[in-house]
């Protein structure tokens, strides 16, 4: 690593924020699927740890008082960066009552109303047009606010997405529709599927000019979301952004990954999202190893006591398997 | 008391509602500048401009979508599905977000949308838009569905369904839209969830809903000829289903014919037929009778359409059958 | 008219054909609509007046025997020319057994599987995932063959449309997408509520090279479809062509079409496919009025013949109810 | 006999049909080089290749209209839904082409293709993930449903299945991928259309099909044990719909006990409930008993998902209501 000294235009908090959010992320995950393997936790899970600073940068361009935040089942990473708190998360994995979604959603279906996410979506593509949906409240109301839609690579074929983008068009939706290229769908690599591999493209038949980021990078991710964010808003656009990202592990908990090479693998741990940040701050000198320790330090005591907060949380009440059915 | 057709009453509905309220929106194909495929729509755009009714391209899947995610944003949502026969390219949409949103949340969101549109079969128009898909969203816990048979339910029950804060899938009828009946002149609604007894009777339980109560009716009037006494229920809602109202009346005359013009099989037609032979086992004189359409999908033919579904024939058919059944 | 002879690489034969199948299109349509102002045919009737060269110079451009076309409900037009007897399908349109779908169809389901029609669809968009697997067939066998796909400029947005030109692109499919531009869907100008107006872009997303033609020129629609069906059956691959046409009528025979002006409906009126192909044979010397009239004789007389069998054709028995639900 | 997995069973059909006619080809998510998401196509694409067993990108709509296109011009084709929760955005292509082709093209084409895949809650996997979705299938005139219970079914019922002429949904379930039992060596087919007394019994007559079988033998053994005698039906078919052996059963046992883990408001279960009570009138000593799963959405917390499906207990305690019930 260079010595030379290369400034960040962002302040020590900012910076520690983004930084923390992603070792919070890791942590959490890594805790869960421990405890999956000791079967406290059931189903499904569909680990983030890779692709963290795709949802860091991007929803730290965001005011959640007007903003929203929506994606699919691989959404524990964005429910915490949108400020759901780890305890509940953690809870809603052990299927407790005092879980998020009260033990009834699972991994797949975080939501915090509160905190403007909504959800958390077990259907590939099936939120898409919810998205929009938000982003027409939003426009209706003249709030000022945006949505942000994130969604996989294996999504970008669903007709749901194509009719969305172009609903979302002639409407003026404030919306970025984010593709979180992660490079595999389950088994499947996207270029297996899909005829182009330059998924801006899809946005071009729109009318909607598509951009490509590199998810490694937090805070490239950041500027871009600034950037397109402020004009979405301003404007009542929407917008599609490729988000170049990989994803550690295998597809859910219980997928060996033999469809790629560990060299592939080892490849994109060296562009670590987490160690690129470390040592952007530490070449601007903002932080050194002392801060870090602390941060991390800080994120084990949240994660165990999150942990520690879904063991001890009740059941929940058989009575509540009838309840909000309906209103 | 005015007389109205049922497309007047359903206006009537949507206008007042969104008189009161300007977070409702209604979206769907033709809604707006072509006032409605069948015009139900009409002179809405032109009262409440573009943001609120709101044309769309021929994407169920997407524009349901919208709607759905409108009304967990807080919007009141009508989504027109220009016939229910489209609807199901937008059935996931409503069975695994809009009827699961709110469970799945622990209770987070409302869910204040309507689907509506014409439901089953119009004439000569053969098997993709000829279907009575009543019994595939009645089957599916988190929606309500309605599926009145009068302009006075019509515009009361749509004004419910618009107020309610689940989702509520509303069934009309092409061939109901001209039909006339009185209506109010001042406000009101027609609570969801509750039959009607059109006629009361002694010898038999009639049972049905939407368009089929007409046959119903008709049939009733031709057994009082007979000195048969009908009893004549209108479900109106089908999910929640009053089973009650049909219990009690069952429990009285003995017998029963439910007439659904869906297919047979895992019909609300047959689940009714079910839950009456259950609940009143001790009373029923005869087999429940069940009178669904044919099990095959919709002819063009005209005269093989009309064998196809329910008559008044098969109606009365079925109540002598069970009428000169004697005590099992 | 010029009196300057442009001369015509066609055979006399081959002219007369294409306008035989215009006229024949025509006059079957007129007719049938005013059956069904007596009532002899009921349901929805979408004409396809207008739109003539569409068919009919694609169409001309196949080898049935090995070739399969699909297309939406507005479907007459398209079967005539697969070589549909006009009775089968006057007696169709009458519901009677000896329609080509046996009275079951009616208007929007004109089926000929011995020609290689596949129908006549009602629901918007259906029909395309179904052509590609035909092409699938095609391709799987070896067989050479090509599959046209007619859509209208409605079906351009749905989901349907999109996974299934991916779909096509990635197998490489032999199937040539039409999306017959008439420029409404139903009461709605495709403007409205398209995000862009040049729908070749459609293509591009997918690896496609879309292509536009002038549909009122027959002979311009048939040219397309020679070039591109060479390159999409040598090739295993499919295209996308955006013809531009209109319709005459209303979307069906209760529209009243008021969403469009007198003045652009006469402005295409100037335009007509068979007027355009008269004056091109008249100018190149292939043909004149005597010719003419005796194609157009003849074809009156097929419409007659057609009308007669469908009316003295018997109803389909009850138990046909019953039959064709399974094998 | 060999004691096989459901899971080797149905890759065995899969192989030898595939092997017998190169006309079949299978298409869905996951099918080829990652063996099948549970598997149950494993070996399939070293052995055939890569034209015959084809990798789908996500887009259940699309693909499945293009297996039901190739069906139609002449091909054989079984579509694999990694899980049924993901056919209602096909159920159009479903619905509207595969069902009504033939019919409304008056015979014109056979459609031999079999849509397959898991049905049905596995666990821990919340609302959108746990559906047991045969209903809305079974409900429709122009296609077969098949729900076989033991790797002998399984393995006999694909192969007949994929020979069929016409649109077949084929029903498995994930936690069923593991069960084992005998399988023939030699080749075999079970036929479409008849139920398996997989128990004879003359107290109860107890029906079900797929995986709550388990759970009816499971309590048919319990009951024996209280010398109450259970006929334990599997249908094995929901469409068409092998009555008559239930009706024999039931006019045997007087009692009838259905087991459905779908919802139960026009479910294939009250269906049955509903025929059962109709044909079988003058022989019921009690009313009929469904057992469905709970009119909810399915919860994530094991606890509750468990208490919203059926159990033998739920079983035991419906064959108890039903013997000590004296006749209406
Ligand atoms: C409509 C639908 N089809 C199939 C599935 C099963 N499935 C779950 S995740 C997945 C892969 C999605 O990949 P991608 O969109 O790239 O997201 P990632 O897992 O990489 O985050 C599939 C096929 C589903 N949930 N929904
Ligand atoms: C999925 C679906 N939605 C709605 C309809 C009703 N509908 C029938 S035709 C039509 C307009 C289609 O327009 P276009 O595709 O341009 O074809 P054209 O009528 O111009 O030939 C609509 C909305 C339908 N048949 N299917
Ligand atoms: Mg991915
Ligand atoms: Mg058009």
């Amino acid at each position: 690593m260079s010595s030379k000294k290369t400034s960040l235009p962002y302040a020590k908090e900012f910076l520690e924020k983004l930084l923390y959010q992603m070792l919070l992320i890791r942590d959490f995950e890594e805790k869960a699927s421990q405890m999956y393997g000791l079967r406290k936790i059931g189903g499904f899970l569909h680990l983030y740890i890779g692709q963290e600073a795709v949802a860091v940068g991007s929803i730290a361009s965001l005011d959640l008082a007007r903003d929203y935040v929506l994606t699919a089942y691989r959404d524990h990473g964005h429910a915490l960066v949108c400020g759901t708190s780890s305890r509940s998360l953690m809870a809603e994995l052990y299927g407790k009552a005092t879980g998020c979604s009260r033990g009834k959603g699972g991994s797949m279906h975080f939501f915090d109303a509160k905190n403007h996410f909504l959800g958390g979506n077990g259907i590939v593509g099936a939120h898409i047009p919810l998205a929009a949906g938000v982003a027409l409240k939003i426009a209706y109301n003249k709030e000022g606010g945006l949505v942000l839609c994130f969604f996989g690579d294996g999504a970008i074929h669903q007709g749901s997405f194509h009719e969305t983008l172009n609903l979302a068009k002639i409407w003026r939706l404030p919306v970025i529709f984010i593709c979180e290229n992660n490079q595999y769908g389950m088994g499947t690599d996207f270029r297996r599927v899909s005829s182009v591999t330059d998924f801006t493209l899809f946005g071009n038949s729109y009318g909607i000019q598509g951009r490509q980021v590199d998810g490694m990078d937090v805070l490239a991710v950041y500027e871009e979301f600034v950037r397109t964010g402020k004009h979405c808003r301003e404007n009542l656009e929407p917008a599609f952004i490729e988000v170049k990202t990989y994803r550690y592990r295998g597809h859910s908990a219980s997928d060996p990954a033999k469809y790629r090479t560990k060299e592939e693998l080892d490849e994109y741990k060296k562009q670590d999202p987490i160690l690129i940040l470390k040592s952007k701050m530490t070449e601007a000198g903002v932080a050194g190893q002392d801060d870090f320790e602390r941060l991390e330090a800080r994120c084990r005591i949240e994660v165990d006591d999150a942990m520690e907060f879904a063991e001890k949380s009740p059941q929940p009440a058989l009575e509540t398997l009838y309840e909000d059915v309906l209103v | 008391m005015a007389l109205l057709t049922f497309r007047d009453a359903l206006n009537q509905a949507l206008d007042e509602e969104m008189e009161r309220d300007p977070a409702i929106i209604i979206i769907g194909e033709e809604v707006a500048q072509y006032n409605g495929a069948y015009k139900v729509t009409k002179g809405l755009l032109d009262k409440y401009g573009p943001s609120r009714v709101i044309d769309t391209p021929i994407t169920e899947e997407g524009f349901t979508g919208v709607g759905i995610g409108a009304a967990m944003a807080g919007m009141r949502v009508i989504v027109e599905w220009m016939t229910f026969n489209f609807s199901i390219q937008a059935l996931d949409q409503v069975l695994n977000n809009a009827a699961k949103m709110r469970y799945m949340s622990g209770g987070q969101f409302t869910l204040p949308i309507v689907f509506r549109g014409p439901n089953g079969p119009a004439e000569y128009l053969s098997s993709q838009h000829s279907q009575a898909l009543q019994s595939m969203f009645a089957h599916i816990p988190g929606l309500k569905v309605v599926a009145p048979s009068t302009p006075h339910d019509a515009k009361g029950l749509l004004k419910s369904a618009i107020r309610d804060d689940n989702p509520v899938v509303f069934l009309e009828a092409e061939l109901m839209y001209n039909w006339t009946g009185e209506v109010p002149e001042q406000q009101y609604v027609v609570p969801i969830g509750t039959a009607a007894i059109r006629q009361e009777g002694t010898d038999v339980t009639i049972v049905s809903f939407s368009k089929p109560m007409k046959l119903a009716m008709e049939a009733a009037a031709e057994l009082a000829k007979e000195d048969i006494s009908a009893e004549v229920i209108d479900l109106r809602s089908l999910r929640p289903l009053d089973e009650t109202t049909v219990f009690e009346s069952v429990r009285k005359t003995n017998r029963c014919v439910i007439i659904d013009e869906a297919w047979p099989v895992a019909s609300i037609g047959t689940h009714i037929g079910c839950r009456v032979s259950q609940e009143c086992f001790d009373f029923l004189d005869a087999p429940v009778e069940v009178i669904n359409s044919q099990d095959v999908p919709m002819p063009y033919n005209h005269g093989l359409e009309l064998a196809a579904q329910p008559s008044v024939a098969a109606i009365i058919a079925a109540v002598r059958r069970c009428s000169y059944a004697t005590n099992g």
